[in-house]
């Protein structure tokens, strides 16, 4: 498979420094992507949330208690040659790996809710839709028009917010140009963060921020160069496109060992 | 129990036995020809309801009189497609009644007036999962609308609008063929009939036996609209499927 | 009443007495229908399932059912290509087993699936790269295999079998058996072995993931060989049990003993390649993912026991039971034995389906249990329920043993209990 | 699962996976077809009639 | 007849056969599978034209810029205005919740008339010429009676216009009540205003501060306006600014902050009193400022050193003494630090010797109207409208001491004091209030002391609420005049709380009125006109929006084409800057510990509320997303979980997730218990915001309102609330 100039890889990288926690990339990504909302929502194992931040504590005792929070979107794992832990796995083609854009995709409507790839996803990225979406009377109204909403009995997943690159797309193609700028497509997520903790752009393109600040090497499975970045769950090979950066020790500890004990008590929120 | 299973019984009417087995063959026979009948003829028929237009749309006299179908279904500044003109978009023209058509009549007392949109069917509303850039075909492959439309825009009548009870949908979706024949490249527009235009660009292609009743035209018009040449080369963006990539068309 | 159904010459409990257990049978098997249409109807939030748990005890019991059926296609292969014809006298009730086990799955595969009516996805749009794809289309073609093979019996009824069409049809089934069974064994070596590659290939958790050959894991070599080893226990269990409450004896001890054997030899090769194949995970596939070899087990719930027993206590111990002469010819050494076998694939499943989701595998997450709903239970109670039926069913009706008769025929002076009481042995000899 | 299907590709794993499929189902279709064929026929002829 | 049977059976698998080669079996097979894929009940959003309305956030006194996305004429989306001064782009959970709020069922979708008993919820959909003559005649009635001081009005509006009309509207009506929920900017003016001598709007140049202490306060939890504060900790993640948070929670800030210091709750004055003892005994204070612009420096100095030896504090306070040593040298020698006070949100004022201890601290570095420091501008000046008339009434009735007492007596330089106010008119002093009048707030939310709000309530003949939203003051209301949402109304919004300039912003109606509401201000023109008199003479505006336009003249077009104006403001200089006796900035302050209610033998422990981006806790509450987003480390099902030290819970007998009962002086409620090494033993930490009663099954019933558990503890130098927790028990439930 050769590649060619016209292939983006979009991808992330989130500041755990800068991350306050405040859950406004949650908020912003279920606002923008239509996802559905229960009456109870603490159960956070029966709760979609496409982007999930999670709490991690250091585990030590008062005063040194420490935590850390870790946003953690759909991954867009690219695996080996994009043949993510879930892409391959689905039965009915229903989720797929884009060259073009590196961009993990789930169709509903072709979906019919095995599970098989929730099953495949280390980072529970994957949401299963157990009930039938309701919306209060009235709230149908917030809906979204870019984006499909989901019906009872599939899966759904974060989507880098693909609808915007299409928009993006559509008026590039409108005015002309055969490219999207940096700033034309940006995710719900990262467009909404108080913080700036959230920066994404197309890690093949050297002239972007995210690329700037992950600097990834195509030689190590782009691992991030300057070992700045880092990635969770590198070593099993998924191979994702969200990167992370903290100068915090224990955080780096505790996302970069992995037999680890249970001493880091999270919290989904 | 059992006199039945004297071994004499069988041999008894061997003759009824023969003849029996003429009228089961008989009755086999029957029941293929009725359900061919039903499933031929009288299924698509139950399949559709025939849902009137609020009003006829005379697409012909409109282009006569504005010239071109974007100055209707006209692309908006951020490249999105209009679609289906809106009451505001009609009432530029037709605050009053200006013809003697009773249609226009109708639309002018029922809607202008009490400023309610047209309740339209749309024969290609697609389903809500699908994504379709007008922008990408229109403007930058330079496709025809009539490519996936027709020869609507110089017809005089809507034609009626077929509704599938179950799914809802338009009849122009599935094809007026029951079968699923189509002669025209607007015949259906059904996922295939996309990518039979899609995979013309990408590399399946090369290996496939040329699939689709208009493959060759869009490899050589539209294809090199579409995709870049660096694109043609390559297979497509999809993993799975060596085609475009889900997200291509679907939102 | 119904005796003029019954197989020649064999006796069987009154229809009164039948009716009450397939009654009885039946019950449950309504509380199970009732808990599927719930599912059905409301959806999957009828189940304890969850976003951790996408997998849970329905999938288990898929895997379970598909490797204790393993005994049809494996009793298959031995009698139609292996050549053992010995085995023809229990190759109908592997067949009958198979066939409960295989369109089990199936109905507990629709259940499971968020979207029923679009279940057939998973053919029109196969993705060959899926095991689960190549489990649904070799499932379906075996299953459809197993039809053939089980339909014969159907058709020796001894009232069908007087219409002529079918008396020929079943004939002519015969005479191509062989043909159908090739087909289903090799079928079965493809769905037993990806199902054990569903597990097998999920590289995203490391509990699972197992290197293997092209796309194959080593799970997937490891499922078929199990199935093959396992499944004629499963056979031989359900054999016994069904003659403990008919307390008649229906197929010879030296077939029996014949399939024992082999089970014996083919369980005892598989745990070893088994133990094996867990030592290289634990110190070699898993250490290399930054898993340490105590992490797997670090629970209150699922702790080394499980290993200990699905390999020693269900793979050892049956295996060196039935491949010595002494422990398969003593009845409850057998019994013992095969009841282990049977405990011991199906905890196989269990770890490779439920420990899989239970095992953390972000640095900051923990170990997840779940317990199921009681609409899990009662669909998952469902098929036994359902099983049962169906083997009472072709045993009071369909020739399922062809040795049953002479077995019991042999003078008792004694007479038969009431149970068995029906036809005079006489007149049943006579007619024979 | 159809060579025209969307999904289909002319490739190894495609060939491989699905060509043992069609070959699988073909071998169960022919067969089955043979035996209900010939049961018309020798039902036709007769056969069958007497057995015990 | 078995020939019958037969034939029927091929004559089926005859029919069977024949259907396979129809299209009925595949095409029903695909159109049901299509069927599925779009269930009737699955909404399809209708698709249309996108557009982007600019617009002011209101739903906390921030002030970020928003875009509206809209299709056609529906709000989907919130997001952060790109290029606005305060936020640029940055949006918080909150801010993204418009479009739940304005399509939400418990919008109050016209004027409601409570028919049985209050807060019964039953109501009588009226029109809104019935509400207005209702509230007329009442306003009519207390003037007739000559009692015009008997109106209250209850406001949370944020420095605008709105808010001069209802000053204006009081004024010319004669009644001194009228009061304003407190901040610590409440306590931390007085600070100012007793130091500087003047009446200021306190503003922090954090962005260009190089070192923080903040005394609580909740930098990245709400404080003050919270993008803007949430990008302002970024750039010091940038510019590796120090962050040092004293809490004795591990609050977000304090888990961001480049220390957080554990301290005991209460005595945060002493340990500011402390620092200042090392800065002054080690000579590391700003010469220039102490020498040339201050005043009373001697005296203080004295008082500090005599009194707050970093033993002594440390022994207060709990901070260990060596690191109050190195504290306060890295903070006088910053050059740029700043110290900030106000707990977590700083939604409750705090004493007002811990402002003046903090602001002193400032001083004393010279950071006072220095870049990077803290600064003191000018009021809220800029609106011009006519004088207005006053009749003998009016005048009379201003005349009347304020409910809450603000203003007189030893009170005489206190703004509002809502926490006097409604145990005052709880309590039935003297001239009680008849009418009360509430827009954009939530007294019976909000306000700790829940019971005591409720019987002042109790006492009111006529409780009108101005609210969009069903609340639980509006809930308990006579009358409900529905204000429109903001995203449907004309207003102005003067950004930034502790801003460095001032940032105008203006609210834009972007969709049409959802419901048969009004504007508030349109309400208040109305009323003004049927009380008629003077009062109707000082309204000329023949609506809110012209009132505003000419309000906002100069600015009007830039305002509704950008969406804001900066006015940047430059603090005076020094030598110009303290308009007191002495012409000086006064060194003052000492430190008297705020008592805490309860009895510690009762109660051993201490609640303490603490605040959280997740959970709105104001006058506007959470939209279910925002709930969504709550971890299940504070609510589970129903049941709030409160933070508790494992060594304090494991004495009580109470393990992670456990219920339990937890009990106050105040009140008692169901919990369930959080272990966290994150808070210091003794203490209990109760989220605010929970709890609410009104609204829909997404919110309400969701854990405790703290309120109904503290009350209100008043600050003896300045009447504002200073309660900093309560004593508390914890018992297995």
């Amino acid at each position: 498979m050769e590649m060619n100039a016209k292939q983006h890889k979009y991808g992330m990288v989130i500041d755990l420094d800068k991350c306050t926690g405040c859950g406004a990339c949650m908020v912003a990504c279920m606002s923008e992507n239509n996802v559905p909302f229960k009456k109870d929502e603490s159960n956070k194992r029966d709760s979609i949330t496409w982007m999930r931040v999670y709490k991690i504590s250091n585990g030590k005792p008062y005063p040194d208690a420490d935590v850390c929070y870790l946003p953690r979107p759909c991954m867009h794992c690219e695996g080996h040659d994009g043949h993510s832990p879930c892409v391959s796995v689905c039965p009915a083609t229903a989720t797929d790996y884009s060259r073009e854009t590196g961009v993990v995709s789930q169709i509903y409507t072709r979906c019919f809710g095995c599970r098989y790839c929730m099953a495949a996803c280390p980072y529970h990225a994957r949401y299963f839709n157990w009930w039938d979406p309701v919306w209060p009377d009235g709230m149908e109204k917030t809906l979204s028009p870019n984006v499909s909403p989901r019906m009872r009995g599939v899966v759904e997943k974060c989507s880098f917010c693909f609808h915007r690159y299409q928009l993006a797309r559509e008026k590039a193609i409108y005015e002309g140009r055969d490219e999207v700028a940096e700033d034309e497509y940006q995710t719900a997520c990262a467009q909404a963060c108080p913080a700036g903790a959230i920066v994404f752009g197309d890690l093949n393109n050297p002239d972007h921020q995210v690329t700037r600040i992950v600097e990834p090497d195509p030689h190590h499975h782009f691992t991030g160069h300057s070992k700045k970045a880092f990635r969770l769950l590198e070593q099993l090979g998924t191979n994702p496109k969200v990167y992370y950066t903290t100068e915090r020790q224990w955080v780096r500890k505790i996302l970069g060992q992995y037999n680890f004990g249970s001493q880091a008590a999270a919290h989904g929120a | 129990m059992s006199t039945k299973d004297d071994p004499g019984h069988a041999v008894s009417d061997d003759a009824a036995d023969k003849k029996g087995g003429a009228t089961i063959l008989l009755f086999f026979i029957l029941g293929v020809a009725a359900s061919l009948v039903i499933g031929w003829g009288v299924f698509p028929r139950l399949l559709y309801s025939t849902k009137p237009q609020p009003f006829n749309f005379n697409h012909a006299l409109h282009n006569e009189e504005v010239g071109d179908c974007e100055s209707c279904h006209f692309f908006r500044e951020d490249g999105t497609f209009s679609g289906v003109p809106t009451l505001a978009q009609c009432t530029d023209c037709h605050e009053d009644v200006m013809g003697e058509s009773e249609d226009e009549t109708i639309f002018v007392e029922q809607y202008v007036w009490k400023e309610r949109e047209v309740p339209w069917h749309v024969y290609s509303r697609q389903p809500d999962c699908v994504f379709f850039s007008h922008a990408a075909h229109v403007i930058k492959a330079k496709m025809a609308c009539e490519t996936c439309h027709g020869d609507i825009g110089t017809s005089t009548r809507l034609k009626p609008y077929q509704e599938n009870r179950i799914t809802g949908y338009s009849r122009d979706i599935w094809g007026y063929s029951i079968a699923g024949f189509k002669t025209h490249t607007y015949d259906r527009m059904k996922m295939d009939d996309c990518a039979e235009c899609h995979e013309q660009a990408v590399g399946s292609v090369d290996q496939a036996p040329l699939t689709g009743v208009v493959g060759r035209h869009f490899r050589q018009e539209v294809v090199p609209a579409i995709y870049p040449p660096d694109r043609q080369a390559a297979a497509g963006s999809s993993v799975q499927t060596q085609r475009d990539a889900c997200f291509v068309c679907h939102k | 009443m119904d005796s003029a159904l019954f197989p020649k010459g064999v006796k069987r409990c009154p229809t009164w007495q039948f009716l009450l257990w397939i009654g009885a049978v039946g019950i449950v098997l309504l509380w199970g229908v009732y808990a599927m249409l719930l599912c059905w109807l409301k959806g999957l939030n009828q189940t304890n399932m969850n976003d951790y748990y996408g997998f849970a005890l329905w999938i288990w019991a898929d895997l379970a059912v598909i490797a204790l059926g393993g005994g049809a296609f494996f009793t298959g292969f031995l009698r139609y290509l292996v050549g053992k014809d010995e085995l023809k006298n229990i190759i109908n009730f592997a067949v009958l087993i198979g066939f409960i086990c295989y369109s089990s799955a199936l109905l507990i595969l629709a259940i499971d699936i968020g979207q029923p009516l679009r279940g057939w996805f998973i053919f029109w749009h196969a993705n060959v790269h899926s095991m689960l794809t190549e489990v649904a289309f070799c499932l379906t073609c075996y299953f459809g295999v197993l039809t053939i093979e089980y339909l014969p019996l159907i058709l020796e009824n001894r009232q069908i079998d007087k219409v002529p069409f079918f008396h020929n049809l079943s004939h002519n089934m015969h005479e191509i058996m062989a043909v159908f069974a090739a087909t289903g064994a090799f079928l079965s070596f493809f769905h037993q072995g990806s199902l054990g590659g569903v597990a097998g290939v999920l590289f995203g958790r490391p509990f699972a993931f197992r290197e293997g050959i092209f796309i194959w894991p080593w799970t997937f070599f490891l499922f078929t060989w199990s199935a093959a080893a396992f499944g004629p226990c499963f056979t031989i269990f359900l054999l016994k049990i069904t003659e403990k409450i008919t307390g008649k004896k229906l197929v010879r001890d030296s077939t029996v003993w014949l399939l024992a054997k082999i089970s014996g030899w083919m369980i005892l090769t598989y745990i070893i390649a088994k133990t094996i194949d867990t030592i290289y995970w634990l110190t070699v596939t898993a250490p290399s993912a930054g898993y340490g070899v105590g992490f797997f087990y670090d629970n209150w719930f699922y702790n080394i026991g499980w290993l200990v027993a699905e390999i020693v206590v269900g793979g050892f111990i049956p295996a060196l039971i039935l491949i010595t002469k002494k422990g398969r010819q003593n009845p409850t050494a057998l019994f013992v034995a095969v009841l282990l076998g049977v405990i011991g694939v199906s905890i196989n499943r269990w770890v490779m389906v439920l420990q899989v989701m239970a095992v953390p595998v972000m640095p900051f997450d923990t170990w997840a249990l779940y317990y199921p709903s009681w609409q899990e239970v009662a669909t998952t109670i469902l098929p036994v329920a359902y099983g049962i039926i169906l083997v009472s069913l072709s045993y009071r009706y369909l020739p399922v043993f062809p040795n049953e008769v002479e077995l019991n025929a042999a003078p008792e002076p004694e007479p038969l209990p009431e149970a068995d009481e029906d036809v005079p042995a006489e007149a049943a000899a006579a007619q024979a | 699962m159809f060579p025209f299907g969307f999904e289909w590709i002319w490739d190894m794993s495609h060939l491989v996976f699905m060509g043992g499929l069609w070959y699988a189902l073909t071998i169960i279709g022919l067969g089955m077809t043979y035996c209900v064929i010939k049961a018309v026929v020798d039902t036709l002829q007769g056969k069958g009639a007497h057995h015990h | 007849m078995k020939l019958d049977r037969r034939s029927f059976l091929s004559f089926v698998i005859g029919g069977a056969a024949g259907t396979a080669v129809t299209p009925l079996p595949w095409k029903l097979m695909d159109d049901v599978s299509i069927w599925s894929q779009m269930w009737p009940w699955t909404p399809v959003p209708p698709d249309g034209a996108y557009t982007y309305a600019r617009s002011t956030c209101t739903l906390c006194p921030g002030g970020c810029g928003i875009a509206v996305r809209k299709v056609d004429q529906r709000v989907v989306k919130i997001e952060g205005l790109a290029g606005h001064p305060v936020n640029d782009g940055g949006i918080c959970p909150l801010g993204l919740g418009g479009p739940q709020m304005l399509y939400s069922p418990t919008r109050v979708t016209g004027p409601l008339k409570r028919v049985g008993p209050r807060g019964e919820g039953k109501w009588a959909k009226i029109s809104w010429n019935e509400a207005l003559a209702e509230v007329a005649d009442k306003l009519t009635q207390l003037r007739d009676d000559g009692h015009p001081e008997q109106l209250a009005i209850f406001s949370g509006a944020g420095q605008g216009t709105f808010s001069a009309l209802l000053e204006r509207f009081m004024t010319v009506y004669g009644s001194p009540n009228l009061v304003r929920p407190a901040t610590f900017e409440d306590a931390y003016g007085m600070a100012v205003y007793r130091m500087h001598g003047q009446q200021a709007v306190v503003g922090f140049d954090l962005e260009n501060a190089n070192f923080v202490i903040s005394f609580g306060s909740g930098v990245i939890e709400g404080w003050g306006s919270p993008v803007r504060m949430i990008r302002a900790k970024s750039l010091w993640k940038d510019r590796k600014v120090p962050l040092v948070q004293v809490e004795p929670r591990l609050s977000n800030t304090a888990a961001k902050a480049d220390r957080w210091l554990p301290i005991r709750p209460g005595t945060e004055a002493a340990l500011a009193l402390g620092l200042a003892h090392v800065i002054l005994a080690e000579g590391l204070y700003d010469r220039n400022f102490v020498e040339y612009y201050s005043n009373g420096f001697e005296a203080w100095r004295k008082m500090v050193l005599d009194g707050f030896a970093p033993d002594k504090v440390a022994e207060i306070t709990g901070v260990s003494r060596d690191y109050i040593i190195v504290l306060a040298r890295d903070f006088a020698k910053a050059g740029a630090g700043v110290a900030i006070c106000g707990r977590g949100r700083g939604t409750t004022p705090g004493s007002l010797e811990e402002a003046m201890a903090v602001h002193a601290l400032n001083a004393l570095v010279g950071a006072i109207n220095r870049k990077g420091g803290v600064w003191a501008l000018p009021g809220n000046e800029g609106i011009r409208w006519p004088e207005v008339e006053i009749d003998e009434t009016a005048a009379n009735g201003l005349q009347r001491p304020r409910l809450d007492g603000a203003g007189s007596g030893d009170l005489v330089d206190a703004g509002s004091l809502p926490n006097r106010f409604f145990s005052a008119q709880a309590e039935g002093k003297a001239d009680p209030v008849k009418a009360l009048l509430v827009f954009e707030a939530n007294p019976l939310f909000t306000q700790p002391g829940t019971e005591t709000v409720k019987k002042a309530l109790d006492r009111l003949d006529l409780l009108v609420s101005f609210s969009s939203l069903m609340d639980e003051t509006a809930a308990y209301a006579d009358l409900i005049l529905p204000n429109h949402l903001y995203l449907e109304r004309y207003d102005d919004v003067v950004a930034g709380t502790g801003l460095a300039a001032k940032v105008i912003g203006l609210t834009q109606p972007v969709v049409a009125p959802r419901c048969n509401t009004r504007h508030a201000g349109d309400v208040v023109l109305a009323l003004a006109g049927a009380v008629g008199g003077p009062v109707a003479d000082a309204f000329a505006w023949e609506s809110f929006q012209a009132c505003l336009e000419e309000t906002l003249a100069d600015d009007w077009d830039a305002l509704s084409e950008a969406g804001y104006v900066v006015r940047k403001i430059q603090p005076a200089y020094w030598f110009e800057a303290f308009p007191t006796a002495s012409g000086k900035f006064e060194f003052a302050g000492g430190y008297r510990p705020v008592p805490i209610e309860g009895d510690k033998g009762a109660f051993p422990l201490v609640l303490i509320p603490y605040d959280g981006m997740r959970i709105a806790a104001g006058p506007v509450a959470n939209t279910p997303f925002m709930t969504k987003t709550v971890g299940d480390d504070v609510l589970k099902r129903q049941d709030v979980l409160v933070e508790v030290n494992p060594k304090t819970a494991g004495a009580l007998g109470l393990g992670e997730g456990q219920a339990a009962r937890l009990s106050t002086p105040r009140g008692q409620a169901r919990v369930r218990i959080h272990l966290s090494e994150g808070i210091m033993p003794g203490l209990v930490a109760m989220p605010r915001g929970l709890g609410h009663t009104a609204y829909d099954d997404y919110l309400a019933g969701k854990g405790v309102n703290v309120n109904t558990l503290i009350g209100p503890v008043e600050d003896p130098a300045s009447g504002l609330d200073a309660a900093w927790g309560i004593q508390a028990k914890l018992a297995k439930a």
